[in-house]
């Protein structure tokens, strides 16, 4: 690979140009690539994405995906691409609005246009070809997308991508990507010598032929570029930071799952759940891992539960309508204290809703979706390097405490890719092989300590530990107990467990002052967006914190204490709420989010709430809106009589 | 990755009697036929020796499904309908295990009957047994898949509008289906013989046992009980042979289990019932075989973890 | 039928042994007769409590179930037979614990016993014959039972029940019944007469000498109680009351499904809901109506969204491990907007748990079973009359907000035997035939009204309203759609619904003075037991009243208000909290009872609870007793910082 | 209880044209098979005259489920797995309604196929279409029960481990399984004559049609679309007869789709792929001809009520 001297010296552009056009610092930028799908816009901005990676940026990308699988060319629903926020510090979340585009066609721009998700001033780099097209309805077309957008001032810069393309190939639709690759290495000042690694990479599989065909293009979009355009922008990269991998949550929570020593996972396919699986279908095997795919996700929850009880914990995984059709295994799971690993990758409901967007949603179904008394744990990861340690914790937890652990995320989590510290594996995150010695005499299976609730399980195999373990209410030694007595007490030890959890948490620390005028408070994929928005907030001397929660059942200690410490506290969530002052919404009937519902019960707090269900990640910036418009008036008393 | 836990058997040479697999009082109803079905079961136990704690019962919910409670090995009485994944999920955790499940009518034709298609399909080495006594027995008679038409019950106290499953003929039409028998549990030579070609068979042997409930369908059954030449007996040294019957069940019919389009014409209603192994292939890869690994130990893994994790690297 | 002077006339007992022995004036009196099962129990106390309904008594029966189908004779958990409470004022609920006891052997009277179900001194009649029998075993038996019983004051009667009916009969298995219902008669008193037409028509079916032979076993019983015994029990009757019907909770609700004109329903098997079916398999085709026993759960719950939709609302009844295979169907029912009727039979749980015992513990899956967000109704009758009336109500929300309503009963409404007032059909509870008109031009599927969220659906049938139905986000054309404004307008409007129907409703009535030290707050058949615990605490003294939920969603308004006029708020609930004091327990991790949760997050009030998971229902003693021991220190501050 | 609804009908005389029944735009793939399923369909509609409001398509969740949408009729587009149930309580509130059921394989075979064993079961008047690409399309390239062994994909990279399901197989194993039928979308002139045959049957009408997924397998259908000689026509009057296929699909077999022993013996799996009507059977009962009741006025049912309510008086 290329030495530091090397890639200085190759750093594009080494063109006169680049001295006409010193660029322009900046501490990030959000750009996307757009084009019908099969054209190859997400190639790009993979490798735009890991190359500024790899040069020291944070970065975060997320996958531009149509709602269908091969939508017609030069529609606006079927814009298909990547959209890459780089930085110059870690970078949390997606951010804001679009900051450049590259366009291949106007409609796949319109798209995106009408999705508000550029900004009003986004530079956007567009094919010139259809405005002169010989097709007169594409022209027709053009001008009508450039009616529609002409309330915005975008800064359109035309770009004859075709034709310059047809000077090296036949069939553009092959080439586009790679010429548009190199507009954007020039533009951001990215290394060609690691982006000409990764073509290489990407075509490993191809003759020697197509790797130097896309270089050519690469190169071809860098001298027009430098020839053509009079901005550049420069996102200057973190100082030296430890070693660091980069990978979307889904891949994180598979390997996760290998880092806990789990050997199986039994899954039934569901957007945007899937993915977890194929990533394991590839490797799981080879550490001695098995991959069920269940006819149907109770079939799933049944075959993880079964193999549970007989050796190692297993887990499945499932968006929405898989989680509500386990619901009823999720109950035998906690009635026999069979420990169970479920993680729900939440996706647009209800219903089969909106399957590729994000929301977060299933938070009160988790809980308390399981008709009795089930006791069990939820927690939910911030970010994308924590979906793979919620995994080993996940384990740890199901089986130490013979318990049901939903691991919830979601599509924003499951789809953006951010690279973070690179694990070091270590021997205590493996779960160790199941004990198999003779259970001693007098042991019961279920021999709860009268304080704790926790017993030893034991596993097929032991010898002297044969017993029938059934979903009816139960005694000590697993027999069928219809008595009043026994209920009660079995019923406790199954809570107790919770309380014994709970016993060992630390209260969560609060993001800024410990106190002040408002605290955020939110769970899961929003933390980026949230602090990010709170550190908007503070610079322009609002008075606002935020907190962010992992467990919520059990929840975390001390919350009543840190929320008595702010004049208002308020959840941002992506489910849904009703706005006060929309017709007929009542201080008392309003539905508010699922975490506000929660932390009111428990801490008897009038918590707020501002959430949308957009089907989108939260924009720091709408966030930050709405504590503007949130925030109390000076003489708001903290608690209201709410309610 | 089960395969080193082959290893952790105990006390190989021990001798089991039939005190050894009885466990809990059993609670059916004097007469109910699921006594004889435990009693042929034990009955098996013994005679093959199998380790209690190496041997699972899973079920499902209903009168039959409380079976586990009654044997002295490990048991999983679950969900109602839900026996057979479970199942599944043990053999393919522990293929070292020997699983039995046993399901009732509802239980596995209606409720399950999804995970009955597929498990058939999976072909995993384990022996099901459905308990048809053409009823719901636990929640007190309510019709079920099996019930005859025109029988009476909670739910059709006009009679059954449809025409009872054939749960043998639907068997034979999964794909996959290795093993398929029917029994009935009022004939205990006859049962025994079939439960235990099933337990000897290397593949998915689901096992129909007809089974009497006194309570809510004692007519069903009476007259096949009454008059043994309404019964039927498939024969075949790859099937069942019972000569202690030859004089009561004169009625028998030498057919080769290996011939799937015979298995599927003598499945077809009629009145007679026909007794024994209507199908066997031991040909069907059992998928627990397809899918098992190597195990390795935490320093293998960590050290393709930490390969995998460079591939992710920045 | 007789006339009233005959009746005089023949009032048990004509006989001077009945002059000799004054009854004894009762307001109320608990008595139960318990047997093998087959023994005739049932029948005995059916007949007891019918007549004593149809003399003017308040009356609640229970029966007394084994676990088994079959259970072994004289098995203690094999006890069966029929609990009846009457009195002299409307009964309400099953009362505390049994103040006299016919048992026909001791096996069955310890099953009793062991379940704490018997008064300390309760008077217990019982069979001599097992004393003094041949087989020594039994007679060892009766001992060991004697001996363990011997720590309550029990007042044995021994009466040779089977002895004396040998002399009428050759198997008195099939003859204690009558003889036993011959010894109550006297006891209490009860109109013979009416007691033998209950015989004749509980033996229509047989011969006129069966008639016989039970009556003249009836007469012996009054023969040998009036000569035998020394006391009797006089309840006097209500002055008289309007028209009146007897059923249990699951008889109501199949005839209110009737009333509400719904005319399908689809259902799996399922304790303790299927007598529902059970009732309506024989009568509901007569109205037109269907039954569809569907394969399970699933099928049974888009088997009725399908009728819906097509049709008119149809209904199914489940309980506990049902719902939970109905979620993700439930959350479609929201979605699509397609009105549905769920009945929860409510059982012991978690998972298969105690199917024949009561519970309270399926509200909060109710609510917030479903993945997404699903807003819909959720009721729950509080008496076995409300059962019926509940459906009709149940209907007319369904169809009016094209919403799914979730109606919750339970194992005590399920089982309990009650006469209330008789409904008297009108024609406004039936729902209207499908208006099959054609649609007017311009309108749309889902037309919503901006401030109200309501919409007319079309039925396939209707010219000119062809649409397609999708579970997916969809637009008010019905059209897919994945765009950020439709899915925060689509949710917002299916929300809105519920505040709509908030608006129509009223606060809740106190029962008891509007204000004092304590309010209790329960919900569902728990009514009658916790208002006769409050009446009896204000009797001593208390300031105590109470609050009966029957809307859980939306919920009920005018909470808040209520609850700052006591000092303290205490939900009573049959499920699981944990208790204060038990170890690792905290007012923070403390779970608390599912309406407590909920109206903590309401009301922002400090609510506590008292809840108990017995599998049977609450006693109003024991209730009394919770009272008790919460009742605020004079010196405790309202609301505390509890969490 | 709808006998009264089929008054309600509206202008029986207009003449309905393909434009009537075309709805949204289709949203599949260039060269998905489902477009062809989509046309052959309107040509039925057209050719049948069908009340574009008196018609239902129900669903479940698939690129195939999405075919309700493109169909100007009434349409319910349900869950994944849960088109029948829908559709049955569909038909047995409205016998008047003619109903279709599109599924795909994942929908009808895995997640669905304890409804379809009983759907089939209950033998109600209504067309369901199995449209097999041998795959999950939707959620992008997952092995379904019918992927052939060793085929790859997203779930099964190094490929599927067991055999394909066989659809055609299983149902003609189902009890009262009335109509079964196999058809495939790259021969227009028989999935129209197959789907129209369905139609007409009266009772619960299985067809399977081979579908092209360009995208996901494309390879799977690819010999059979270039050599017709790889099918074989079942054919006979009572099944479908497409004369005009008689020059390229020369290999035929004249089989009485009133011979379940023969239909069965074809459906085992062969290398040639059959094509047409396996097995018909009218004399099933159909479910909601057994339960239809009168419909009644609400003073009739008023009346009724107040009799019952008698009964329970004190
Ligand atoms: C999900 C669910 N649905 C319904 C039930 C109620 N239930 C318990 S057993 C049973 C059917 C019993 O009949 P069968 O399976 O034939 O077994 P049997 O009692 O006749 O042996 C039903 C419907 C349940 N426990 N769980
Ligand atoms: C309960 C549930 N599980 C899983 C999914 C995800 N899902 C949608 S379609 C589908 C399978 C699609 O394959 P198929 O049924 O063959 O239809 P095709 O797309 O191939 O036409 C799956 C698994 C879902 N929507 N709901
Ligand atoms: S009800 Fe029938 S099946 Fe159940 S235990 Fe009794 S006899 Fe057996
Ligand atoms: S993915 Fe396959 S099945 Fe789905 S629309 Fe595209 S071509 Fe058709
Ligand atoms: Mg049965
Ligand atoms: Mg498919």
């Amino acid at each position: 690979m290329a030495t530091i001297t090397q890639e200085r010296a190759d750093m594009a552009p080494a063109s006169a140009a680049a001295e006409r056009t010193p660029p322009q610092r900046l501490t990030q930028h959000i750009l996307e690539i757009v084009s019908d799908s099969g054209e190859g816009a997400q190639k790009c901005g993979q490798i735009f994405g890991s190359v500024s990676a790899k040069m020291g940026n944070g970065v975060w990308t997320v996958e531009i995906i149509p709602a269908e699988i091969q939508p017609p060319p030069r529609s606006a629903p079927g814009a298909s691409g990547n959209r890459i926020r780089i930085g110059s510090a870690p970078v949390t979340n997606w951010g804001d609005e679009t900051n450049l585009v590259v366009a291949f066609n106007e409609q796949a721009l319109l798209g995106r246009h009408r999705l508000d998700a550029l900004a009003d001033d986004a530079i956007v780099l567009i094919d010139s070809q259809w405005k002169t097209h010989a097709d007169e309805r594409i022209r027709a077309e053009w001008d009508a997308a450039m009616e529609e957008m002409s309330g915005k001032a975008y800064r359109f810069v035309e770009v004859p991508i075709e034709t310059e393309c047809l000077t090296l190939v036949e069939n553009p639709r092959r080439g586009k990507n790679m010429f548009v690759l190199g507009l954007l290495a020039w533009i951001y000042g990215r290394d060609l010598d690691r982006i000409r690694e990764e073509i290489a990479f990407a075509f490993r599989k191809k003759s020697e032929e197509v790797y130097q065909k896309n270089v050519d293009l690469l190169d071809l979009g860098v001298k027009w570029a430098s020839e053509n355009l009079d901005f550049r922008f420069e996102v200057p990269p973190m100082p030296e930071v430890e070693p660091r991998v980069v990978m979307n949550g889904n891949q994180a929570v598979a390997l996760g799952a290998i880092a806990s020593g789990m050997e199986l996972i039994a899954m039934y396919p569901i957007t945007p759940a899937t993915s977890v699986s194929h990533g394991l279908a590839e490797t799981f095997s080879k550490y001695g891992g098995i991959l069920h795919q269940a006819e149907d996700e109770i079939a799933a929850a049944g075959f993880a539960i079964g193999a549970s009880w007989s050796g190692k914990t297993a887990f499945t995984v499932t968006s929405g309508p898989g989680l509500a059709l386990k619901t009823e295994f999720l109950g035998l799971s906690v009635m026999t204290e069979t420990p169970l690993v479920v993680v729900d990758v939440q996706r647009g409901g209800p219903s089969t809703g909106l399957p590729t967007k994000v929301e977060q949603a299933d938070l009160l179904a988790a809980l308390y979706g399981q008709p009795g008394d089930s006791p069990h744990v939820v927690l939910a990861p911030a970010t994308i390097e924590e979906c793979f340690h919620a995994m080993i914790t996940a384990r740890r937890i199901a089986e130490t405490f013979r318990m049901m652990v939903i691991v919830l995320t979601d599509a924003n989590l499951a789809t953006g890719v951010q690279p973070f510290r690179r694990p070091e594996p270590v021997h205590d995150w493996f779960a160790l092989p199941p004990d198999l010695s003779p259970v001693p005499d007098g042991l019961r299976p279920f021999d709860w300590d009268p304080d704790t609730g926790l017993s030893r399980r034991f596993i097929p195999g032991q010898p002297g530990g044969m017993h029938t373990t059934t979903g009816l209410a139960h005694d000590e030694a697993s027999r069928v107990a219809y008595d009043t007595a026994t209920n009660q007490r079995s019923s406790t030890m199954r809570s107790r467990k919770l309380a014994v959890l709970h016993s060992t948490m630390k209260p969560p620390a609060v993001y800024g002052p410990d106190s002040g005028d408002m605290l955020v408070v939110g769970w899961g994929s929003t933390k980026g967006a949230i602090e990010e928005a709170v550190d908007r907030a503070q610079a322009d001397g609002l008075a606002v914190s935020s907190l962010h929660l992992r467990f919520l059942s059990p929840m975390e200690p001390g919350l009543r204490p840190i929320f008595d410490r702010f004049r208002k506290v308020m959840t941002v969530e992506i489910n849904y709420s009703d706005d006060l002052g929309d017709p007929y919404i009542t201080e008392e009937n309003r539905r508010r989010g699922q975490l506000a519902w929660l932390l009111r019960a428990q801490t008897l707090t009038d918590v707020d709430c501002w959430t949308r269900v957009l089907g989108e990640p939260m924009r720091p910036g709408a966030i930050l809106r709405a504590i503007r418009s949130h925030m109390p008036a000076q003489t708001t008393p903290k608690k209201g009589g709410a309610a | 990755m089960s395969c080193s836990l082959l290893h952790s058997r105990s006390d190989d040479d021990q001798v089991f009697a039939l005190g050894d697999y009885e466990a809990a009082l059993p609670r059916w109803c004097p007469g109910c036929g699921d006594h004889g079905v435990l009693a042929a079961m034990q009955r098996l136990l013994v005679a093959e020796q199998l380790q209690p704690d190496q041997t699972v019962f899973v079920s499902g919910i209903g009168c039959s499904s409380r079976f586990p409670h009654y044997v002295k090995t490990y048991g999983f009485h679950g969900l109602h309908g839900r026996a057979l994944p479970v199942a599944c999920g043990i053999k393919m955790t522990r293929p070292d295990l020997t699983v039995f499940v046993v399901m009732g009518d509802g239980d596995c034709t209606s409720i399950g009957a999804a995970h009955w298609l597929h498990a058939t399909r999976y072909n995993m080495n384990m022996t099901a047994l459905l308990l048809d006594n053409n009823i719901y027995g636990l929640t007190k008679n309510q019709t079920s898949p099996t019930t005859p038409i025109a029988h009476t019950s909670n739910t059709h106290p006009y009679g059954a509008a449809l025409p009872p499953m054939n749960p043998i003929e639907a068997t034979l039409g999964f794909t996959n289906a290795s093993f398929v028998a029917q029994t009935a549990e009022w004939i205990p030579g006859h049962m025994y013989a079939t439960l235990r070609a099933a337990y000897r068979h290397n593949g998915f042997a689901f096992v129909r046992i007809l089974q009497r409930c006194p309570v809510y369908t004692p007519d069903i059954f009476q007259a096949a009980v009454k008059k043994p030449e309404l019964a039927e007996l498939l024969v075949h040294d790859d099937g069942v042979v019972v000569p202690e019957l030859d004089r009561i069940y004169t009625r028998q019919l030498r057919h080769d289990p290996g011939d799937i389009d015979a298995a599927r014409r003598l499945a077809e209603p009629t009145d007679v019932i026909r007794l024994g192994v209507f199908y066997r292939n031991e040909s069907h890869p059992r998928y627990e075989e397809l899918l098992q690994t190597r195990r390795l130990t935490t320093d293998e893994k960590i050290q393709l973890l930490n390969q995998e994790l460079d591939s992710y690297a920045v």
